[in-house]
């Protein structure tokens, strides 16, 4: 902005604050700001105008009270006596479980919906257009509800599994599906369990150093050393050796049935399963088109181009398709992992005690401090897009092809 | 366009050895049931430089891939360097890996360093340790000239030294035959130029080539037979010096005053 | 020397091949099949998993369907029609589906009100979606449409409506009159005279005047619902859009960083909790007595939230143009005003559509959302008074699937239509 | 000032609950009946000369007292428990206790439960926002138990859910179990435990700081509760109307004295309110008494003089 | 290149007047710190036509940009037709009216017609009537030689097409001025001379012009004065027969023997 032409001479007037392109712009962000200023100076005073006729003000200590009602699901330690802000870090903590794992397998259904589209089976691939076409059309709420259906009216409630001759039985004998949720199997750990488990992470480890070396030993001598079996031994069979050999210290708790419920093992709710799996589904759609579009980007060219050098067909997807293809996918991934989490906002359709449920619906309701919760609520959300969009704006600039 | 190329007249006088490089008998392609190449018969003996030229959609590019097994064939034979092209896989890797191939837009691999592109096919098909496909890389890309560029990336060169570096790339494979498909005519004028003069270089050294492209300067200068095409046919071939003063076919006759003409 | 070679010396073809048919392997039903079916080993797998994963969804659904019973008085009634054969209950589609239309409080006599609304949305629309096709004039018609869509689903003294319009009409005349001169003129002078106009024929009562009967907003509901908050804030949310991406490429910061964050905060944020917001806290925030129905904060809420998105769309438009057009512009000494409206809008607007039709789907699909705060929607209808009432509790898949595909038919239809509008874009920019 | 607003807009915006049988629900034309919508019938019929003008906002227990405190609606009735914080904290005006009520709990008879206690490790469905899911919370960490909270919005969503078998046991007022219990296909299969754990009475309620208007709703409330006490019934108003002996009763119907005028309203305020829909005996009777589906007996909402605390003020 | 232009040698004679038309006064730009402009002064006279030639990057497009405002400059006076050039916005538009530019790339508004683009301008800056400005636009148009296409688009006209009607556009706000940026070198060859010819025919009806063009042959013909810039700065200026037989300047002899060596 620095415009110092011909100065000279020229004194100040009125008139430059409109038509000198120097104070103009200073002019119209003066009159912006203003309007700005005046717009929440409008809204505060009737806030303030409208509390005072209720009889209310704007506080914050309602957080440190205790909550008084239970959570289904909790992370953390929380009872009915812990305060707000403890239920609503439990609020938080459910969101971003649920996001992660409808995120992961968003990913998953996408990738496979997206690769198998492609595919030069017809039937195949007509299926997943039409998987496709079929959950972007329609509204992700009506996909949470009818999901929660299947979990709540369809599946056999526990006390099917009661009696004699049951109408349901567990699957493996360890897993039950009802319709308040699923319940399966927890690993319990005795003291040597750890064991097994550390010597199960020392492999994956392993594996992948074992893959490293593959790859130094074909760059520095040209030996091409086989992967996939090798990493799949690396990684289970001294795991399972160690376990059997220390005596199976790692059991499982099954879920039984009990009083109302299955006890024991790990119980996933209905309505997570529900969320979960809707949200996945329906942006899986979403993804797979991504994906589609991803790998198609990549011009045919540098598939020929590839396989005239005699790569493999498999190498020619390692090597050259996904790395390029990926530049293109993971930006709009990114915005779908926005999307779940600001869509796994619609918890609350099926009573599950996420964020918007908890600190936006309970403590909301409870307390009356409908301003205050939720303000806080979209900070919080706020909070986890911004940090989602700062992490794919980084990967984004790491990424981008090197142009003359 | 003709005036770009080099314009020493005379075709090069190189040896041709008797050895078969490449022979395709009867060899019919269809695209679903269109008839693209029709009855395609073709020797092509070690280190003959062979110019492909025909109007466009004429099956020239078809005929080039089908060699490289780019695009499969339904009926016919084809053999490159003593092996027959089927549906083998071991067959189509040896093929490929014998015969290089240049393409009218280059396709390098945005994502990778020039050198990268370079080294890519030697180290995980020819499995040669990196160093030493590093080392051969820099020698063909000092060959086209371009040894600099070596740790930048495509996007940051331009046109010709692309197509230059497509060439490299495929040298880098050490093929007994390279493949071009009309490699020049994405290029502006000057560039093409550059890309002309490594071809040429790489005439002289006596690689087998089969090249399709309307650089006519080129032709005369390299080429010691061009072969006519016409709706998937060979319609005529001849030495350069005979094709362009004495076409016989009148199909190639209406052709050579079209592409000369302006 | 070279005509040593056989294959060297000069060679004409003089007779030409005709063109033949392929082997027989290699064209018709044999080869699709195989080609396209059974390649490959795996390829063949995966088409016997598809074939099995249809019959599993066809056998399951088809006689479903086929044996639906569409005339029963409540569930129960159904189910001992079917008499334990499977079959779905389609009847409570049959007893309800006004209320899934227009919810379950619009008077039903009126039913034929926003059914012509919404017929004529099809008149007012096309012009604009298929700008080749229709001539120009029914553009008049879609600018007057919204007026006659409120009379026709809100009711009231036709001239509340066409007082809002000749609002409009006269802000415009006022504007073309002063915008010769200057725009800031000609735009703050137009809506100066409508706020004029409005505020006096506002102080009138046109109550008993070509009255139809009126209907509360409270009282909309079902699909109807859907429809209305998506158009309306849709359409109300392009102009918005619009101001704000041009905000947000100015250079002036200030403006610009007001766009920013307010752009950045509404995409930040689920729809859910501006949704909350309507509901719960807007009406604190308006002048105190002031009484604006839920509809309305709605509607405000929504139409914050699609502005939001339509101007990232139209950013990306106004992007795409070459710096040329400005500079253009500018050398012909047009002003920014004129610049943005004569140039580069009507060009960025336009390669815009596609994108403003995804954002418009996907906000008629969050529309669902407003069941969360107890509107009766489509959605809320079926979760709330139907699937509640003695008589249909438990027939979720019909209600459910037909919600589903209402729908469907509507944003395939839609996306369908920014496909095709995308390819006749692109083949006009050749 | 809520008073003239309504008269000026003439119809009366009255919260309710979004679907309960016997208390609020709407019927296949759209047409709202219960006990708590009869309170805000006869508030517009004494405000506004016409039962009929009421719209009814349908609010959740999330939704009702936002939408009162905003002003979107002028009144609720919704069986809304009278609590110390919402009266004193969230500014509220309770107008006075239209049943005494107190939380309960209903299971299905298969399950063999008999008594609360033994809800031990029962997964409970619960409305969120209510005072029931407190008193829940405090109910079983009192007695040691744990449980399994099923939040929902609705009470219809609560019946699909308890229906469906997603939870063993659903709790709320036990007005409103009765209501649910009377919409199920086979009322039968179910048991409300005799543990009442609570004290709920429920009220009609209007903001803090409009006394005017909460005087008229709490003596259109009282008002209904005196008819009955004095044997005012929508049988004999008519008759009683033209004069009685009872100054009492016709000082409430306005042919004595001055009460009307001192609400703000005519004279007629009070017989058209218990005219709307009879007096409360009558409106309980109609819409949750022993003779409806619902079959609740009056028990603690009988009047004093029957052993019940329905103890309406004097009017004078 | 320079031989497409129109070939006669002798700069043609047309009367220049006193009166100055530009009037660039130890103007100096900067880009962030890069200094691209250094110390330009310039006269103009009324009716002079100048070619303004340079290395890539030499700061001639940036020259004339900031004559037209396009740029703002931060030192030094320009004053065009009497008027200087400030951050006043009145002078800016008074300028801009009376300079007319054509760019390289045409910059047509490709959603008008022909004829919409060339009445923009003057219907909403000069607020001539349409069906006024439709005449003039209709003479420029015959001017330029293609009134038949006024009712296309942009995107149905040929790149020479473009250009003249970019040309017509320009004029139709009757300028004082032409300003032209490089305006040929986006073209083919043959749409070159077709542009060249408008412009000389401006040139021939004393219009003034400043060009910046590597076309030697149009230098020759119409200009009065040729300038040549290197590094921001002016560093030669001269007649055209002077300048092209006889450059003084090491660095103008050096870029003369390239741009007319090829
Ligand atoms: N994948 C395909 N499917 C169907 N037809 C094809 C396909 N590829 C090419 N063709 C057709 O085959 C014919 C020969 O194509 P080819 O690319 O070999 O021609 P060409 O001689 O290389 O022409 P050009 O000079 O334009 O490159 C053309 O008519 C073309 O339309
Ligand atoms: N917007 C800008 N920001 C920074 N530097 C710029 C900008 N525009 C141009 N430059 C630099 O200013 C210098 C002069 O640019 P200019 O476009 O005037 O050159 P030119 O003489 O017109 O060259 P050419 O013949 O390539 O058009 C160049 O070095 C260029 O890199
Ligand atoms: N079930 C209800 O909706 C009301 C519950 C309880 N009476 C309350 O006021 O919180
Ligand atoms: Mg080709
Ligand atoms: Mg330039």
């Amino acid at each position: 902005m620095t415009t110092l032409s011909d100065p000279q001479g020229e004194s100040f007037r009125l008139s430059m604050l409109l038509n000198d392109t120097r104070y103009r712009s200073y002019t119209f962000q003066f009159i912006a700001l203003v309007c700005v200023a005046a717009l929440f100076a409008y809204l505060g005073s009737n806030l303030m105008a409208n509390l005072r006729a209720a009889g209310l003000s704007i506080s914050y200590d309602f957080l440190g009270d205790p909550s008084g009602y239970d959570i289904n699901q909790t992370m953390i330690a929380y009872t009915s006596q812990s305060s707000h802000l403890r239920a609503s870090i439990v609020g938080l903590l459910n969101t971003l479980l649920v996001s992660i794992l409808a995120c992961i397998t968003a990913t998953i259904i996408g990738v496979v919906a997206g690769v198998l589209r492609l595919s030069n089976n017809w039937l195949v691939s007509k299926l997943m257009a039409g998987y496709v076409e079929m959950f972007r059309n329609v509204p992700v709420l009506i996909w949470i509800i009818i999901i929660f259906t299947i979990m709540t009216a369809v599946a056999p409630s526990p006390s099917a599994f009661r009696g004699d001759d049951p109408d349901a039985s567990m699957v493996f004998g360890m897993i039950a599906f009802t319709n308040r949720g699923v319940y399966v199997p927890a690993p319990v750990f005795e003291p040597l369990g750890w064991v097994v488990l550390g010597v199960f992470l020392a492999s994956i480890v392993a594996s992948i150093l074992y893959r490293r070396h593959a790859r130094k030993k074909l760059f520095d001598e040209g030996v091409l050393l086989p992967t996939t079996w090798p990493t799949l031994a690396i990684v289970f069979v001294p795991a399972i050796l160690v376990f059997f050999v220390l005596g199976r210290p790692i059991t499982l708790d099954i879920p039984e049935l009990g009083g109302f419920n299955f006890s024991g093992g790990v119980t996933l709710l209905g309505s997570l399963i529900a969320l979960w799996f809707a949200l996945a589904i329906y942006t899986g759609a979403f993804i797979a088109e991504n994906v589609r579009a991803g790998i198609l980007s990549v011009s045919r060219g540098q598939t020929e181009a590839a396989a005239a050098l005699g790569l493999r067909p498999r190498r020619i997807m390692n090597l050259v398709v996904l790395p390029q293809a990926l530049r293109v996918i993971v930006p709009p991934l990114i915005s779908h992992y926005l999307n779940i989490t600001k869509n796994s906002s619609l918890a609350i359709a099926v009573g599950y005690m996420d964020l918007t449920g908890t600190l936006g619906g309970i403590t909301l309701n409870q307390t009356g401090r409908a301003i205050e919760t939720i303000l806080l609520l979209m900070l919080f959300y706020l909070a986890i897009s911004l940090t989602i969009s700062g992490l794919m704006n980084v990967y984004n600039n790491a990424v981008r092809l090197k142009e003359r | 366009m003709a005036d770009t190329a080099v314009e020493t007249p005379s075709p090069a006088k190189l040896e041709v050895s008797d050895e078969v490089a490449i022979q395709i008998t009867n060899m019919n392609k269809w695209y679903g049931t269109f008839h693209v190449l029709r009855d395609i018969d073709l020797t092509v003996h070690r280190g003959e430089r062979i110019v492909i030229a025909g109007p466009s959609g004429s099956g020239k590019s078809t005929l080039i891939r089908c060699i490289n097994a780019l695009e499969e064939h339904q009926r016919g034979r084809i053999e490159v360097d003593g092996t027959v092209l089927s549906s083998d896989i071991k067959n189509i890797d040896t093929i490929r890996s014998e015969v290089g191939m240049v393409f009218q837009h280059f396709n390098l691999f945005p994502h990778l360093t020039i050198l990268e592109n370079c080294t890519l096919a030697p180290i995980w098909v020819r499995k040669i340790p990196k160093h030493e496909a590093e080392k051969t890389a820099m020698h063909f890309l000092e060959k086209v000239k371009i040894p600099e560029q070596a740790d930048k990336y495509p996007g940051q060169l331009s046109g010709g030294q692309q197509q230059r570096v497509a060439i490299a790339r495929s040298l880098c494979m050490r093929p007994r035959i390279m493949l071009f498909d009309e490699p020049t005519s994405a290029l502006d004028p000057e560039m093409i130029k550059e890309v002309l003069d490594t071809m040429v270089e790489l005439a002289e050294e006596g690689m087998t080539m089969i090249c399709v492209t309307h650089e006519m300067g080129f032709a005369r200068q390299v080429a010691n037979r061009v072969i006519f095409m016409d709706q998937g046919q060979i319609v005529e071939q001849n030495e350069p010096e005979e094709f362009f003063n004495n076409p016989k076919n009148p199909r190639t006759q209406l052709f050579l005053s079209q592409i000369l003409g302006h | 020397m070279s005509d040593v070679h056989a294959q060297s010396v000069g060679w004409v073809r003089d007779t030409l091949i005709d063109q033949q048919p392929p082997p027989v392997t290699e064209a018709g039903a044999v080869k699709w099949v195989r080609s396209n079916l059974f390649s490959t080993i795996p390829n063949a797998i995966l088409t016997l998993a598809a074939l099995w994963v249809l019959w599993r969804l066809l056998s399951g659904v088809a006689p479903w369907i086929l044996n639906g019973i569409w005339d029963a008085p409540s569930l129960s009634a159904c189910r001992e029609i079917l008499d334990g054969a499977t079959g779905g209950c389609f009847a409570v589609l049959a007893e309800r589906w006004n209320q899934l239309l227009f919810g379950f409080q619009y008077p039903s006599e009126l039913y034929w009100r926003p059914m012509s609304a919404f017929l004529l949305l099809f008149v007012a629309i096309a012009p604009v979606l298929f700008y080749k096709t229709f001539p120009r004039q029914m553009l008049i018609f879609t600018a007057i449409y919204p007026f006659l869509a409120y009379w026709l689903i809100w009711g009231g003294s036709l001239l509340t409506p066409v007082c809002a319009g000749l609002g409009f009409v006269i802000g415009y005349l006022v504007y073309a009159r002063l915008v010769t001169q200057s725009f800031a003129m000609g735009f703050f002078g137009g809506i100066a005279a409508a706020l004029v106009f409005w505020w006096i024929t506002g102080a009138l009562n046109f109550t008993g005047i070509l009255m139809m009967e009126r209907v509360e907003s409270r009282n909309l509901g079902g699909f109807m619902l859907n429809l209305i908050l998506g158009t309306v804030c849709v359409s109300l949310s392009i102009p918005f859009g619009i101001a704000l991406a041009l905000g947000r490429q100015s250079d002036m910061p200030i403006i610009k960083w007001i766009c920013v964050v307010f752009i950045e905060f509404i995409r930040g944020v689920p729809l859910i909790t501006l949704l909350f917001v309507a509901n719960v806290v807007l009406a604190y925030f308006l002048p105190p007595g002031s009484n604006f129905d839920l509809i309305l904060r709605v509607i405000i809420m929504i139409t914050m939230f699609a502005s939001a998105y339509i101007a990232e769309v139209i950013r990306g438009g106004l992007a795409a143009l070459p710096k040329g057009q400005y500079e253009a512009a500018d050398s012909l000494g047009l002003d920014y005003a004129q610049a943005m409206r004569l140039i580069i809008l009507p060009q960025a607007l336009k390669i815009s559509i596609p994108g403003i039709v995804n954002v418009a789907v996907g906000l008629f699909k969050d529309t669902t959302l407003v069941s969360v705060i107890s509107m009766f929607d489509l959605v809320g209808m079926i979760r709330g008074p139907i699937l509640a009432s003695t008589e249909w509790n438990g027939v979720y898949w019909e209600l459910l699937g037909f919600a589903a595909l209402l729908f469907f038919v509507t944003c395939y239809g839609i996306s369908q239509y920014s496909q095709w509008l995308e390819r006749q874009l692109n083949t006009d920019r050749r | 000032q809520t008073l003239s607003d309504v008269q000026d807009r003439g119809t009366l915006n009255c919260g309710v609950t979004t679907g309960l049988v016997g208390f609020a629900a709407p019927d296949a034309n759209g047409d709202w009946s219960g006990f708590d919508v009869a309170v805000c019938r006869a508030v517009a019929a004494a405000v506004l000369e016409d039962p009929q003008s009421v719209e009814f906002v349908p609010t959740t227990g999330k939704t009702r007292f936002t939408a009162l405190s905003s002003g979107e609606i002028d009144m609720l009735a919704r069986n809304t428990t009278w609590t110390f914080t919402r009266d004193v904290d969230l500014k509220f005006e309770f107008a006075g206790i239209n049943y005494y009520d107190g939380q309960g709990f209903m299971i299905p008879k298969e399950l063999g439960v008999s008594s609360a206690r033994e809800l031990s490790g029962a997964t409970v469905c619960i409305q969120t926002g209510t005072t029931t899911e407190l008193n829940l919370a405090d109910y079983f960490r009192k007695n040691n138990m744990d449980y399994e909270p099923v939040p929902i919005e609705t009470n219809a969503e609560a019946q699909q859910q308890y229906i469906a078998g997603a939870c063993d046991v659903y709790t709320t007022d036990a007005s409103g179990l009765a209501a649910t219990r009377a919409a199920f296909e086979t009322p039968g299969d179910h048991v409300i435990l005799p543990e009442i754990i609570s004290k709920e009475p429920l009220g009609p309620l209007v903001r803090h700081g409009d006394n005017e208007w909460g005087d008229v709703v709490r003596w259109t409330l009282n008002a209904l509760i005196a008819a009955e006490e004095l044997g005012i019934t929508s049988a004999n108003i008519d008759e009683m109307k033209a004069g009685t002996e009872s100054p009492e009763i016709n000082r409430i119907l306005g042919t004595e004295g001055n009460l009307g005028e001192m609400l703000g309203l005519d004279a007629d305020w009070a017989y058209r309110a218990i005219k709307a829909n009879g007096n409360y005996g009558e409106i309980f009777a109609k819409n949750i008494g022993e003779s409806t589906p619902i079959g609740l007996a009056r028990g603690l909402n009988a009047q004093w003089t029957d052993g019940g605390l329905m103890y309406a003020p004097p009017f004078r």
